[in-house]
């Protein structure tokens, strides 16, 4: 299983800030999950997931879109930091 | 080696306000060479872009946002001879006035102790995962990153 | 400008001990633009360059002391956006761990607290008349000035 | 009359924190009240006022060697401060 978790904004717009994945070929890497995930609710996800902003972590390191997912891996997504 | 411990290294991440008398006390140890502290505190504005500020929500990815400050603070030490290091920052609903995040830098000498707090303060701002949500009279914003905080950061490469 | 306020600037030399909780606050002055603090405190090493210091004493020129701190608060306030501004600097005899200087800068935002904070610490050192002797086991010693103090001075001309 | 006053090392090194002065023409620049005190002592004093790093302020301005004193002024001689 995969955990996805979204934060701020992000998790706002999905309205949603945690999912529970089976792991899969498809969400082997960050680009392939994030494809996976933008066709979730008829592509409406897709307008909020293609930011070129979005960060994603992967187990609270951050990652690019090349990253490999392993399976029990923890994937999040969340927009740039305003914290201080 | 005995005479040269590794500095303290305090992060912390809380709905409660702090009190900065004590933050400042904490940081001292008693060790014969602490000679300056430098620290920064931030504030809720109230004069915002988005208007005039009501109320503030602060959301953090826990367990990641402990993770990065210490990190953060671990390239500190690295970088100056640091003796104690503390962050508090807050997270839920503050008002203006609220106090927001505290750094605090003990070191031996002024230079050290002004740098890395700065350091920390910028990286904190750049890479901390930290969102802030304001309440306005045009509704609920949140923030958005400036620019301007990820080239702080990027000048101490 | 009704809405842009002369910043306070404060300067106290006194004997006794001052508490930078107090002095913090007494920087926040109500007004909706207040996003940073930044403070310095300087404390009493007992590790020195003469031994191991046991004691120390500060001497000032009545008068021309708070006149020079104060037209190093008039600089800075030239130069970065200040709300307020507060220095308190310590005389006479004082021991390992005492507090002897505080320094805290309020400002809309951090890069001007920080700035401001550091270049009123580095004219402090270089300009205004304060001398310090260390007492220690060899003896009692005028510190003596610091090629490094008036270098960091002069890196904000 | 001159008020000239002694601090820190400088003072103790003298053994004297405050002095009255009648102004003179001898004493009408900082180079020549620095000599004139100079001479103090049997010359005991040249030693001390003769340092290179001797700072002068005249009314709690720092100046040089060449500024013009006038009658009540106070002048001040002290060493590289080290406060802070």
């Amino acid at each position: 299983m995969l955990q996805v978790v979204f934060f701020a904004r992000v998790k706002e717009e999905l309205g949603c800030g945690r999912l529970e994945l089976q792991w899969s070929e498809g969400s082997a890497t960050v680009g392939a999950l994030k494809e996976q995930l933008c066709q979730r609710e008829n592509g409406a996800w897709r307008n909020v997931l293609s930011e070129d902003n979005l960060i994603c972590a992967i187990n609270h390191a951050v990652v690019d879109d090349a990253m490999a997912i392993a399976d029990n891996d923890e994937v999040a997504f969340f927009p740039p930091v305003t914290g201080g | 080696m005995a005479t040269n411990p590794s500095p303290s290294l305090s992060v912390t991440i809380s709905q409660a306000d702090f009190d900065i008398a004590e933050l400042q006390g904490s940081l001292q140890q008693g060790n014969a060479a602490e000679g300056a502290i430098a620290t920064f505190t931030g504030y809720v504005r109230s004069d915002q872009s988005s208007g005039e500020v009501s109320a503030m929500e602060l959301e953090h990815y826990p367990g990641m946002t402990e993770k990065s400050i210490q990190a953060i603070l671990l390239q500190a030490s690295e970088r100056w001879p640091i003796l104690s290091v503390k962050v508090v920052h807050r997270v839920g609903r503050l008002f203006p006035g609220d106090q927001i995040v505290w750094v605090g830098v003990s070191s031996g000498h002024r230079a050290a102790a002004f740098s890395a707090c700065e350091f920390i303060m910028d990286y904190l701002k750049a890479e901390a995962p930290l969102w802030k949500k304001e309440h306005s009279e045009v509704g609920e914003i949140w923030v958005e990153a400036k620019a301007s905080d990820s080239g702080r950061a990027r000048r101490w490469d």
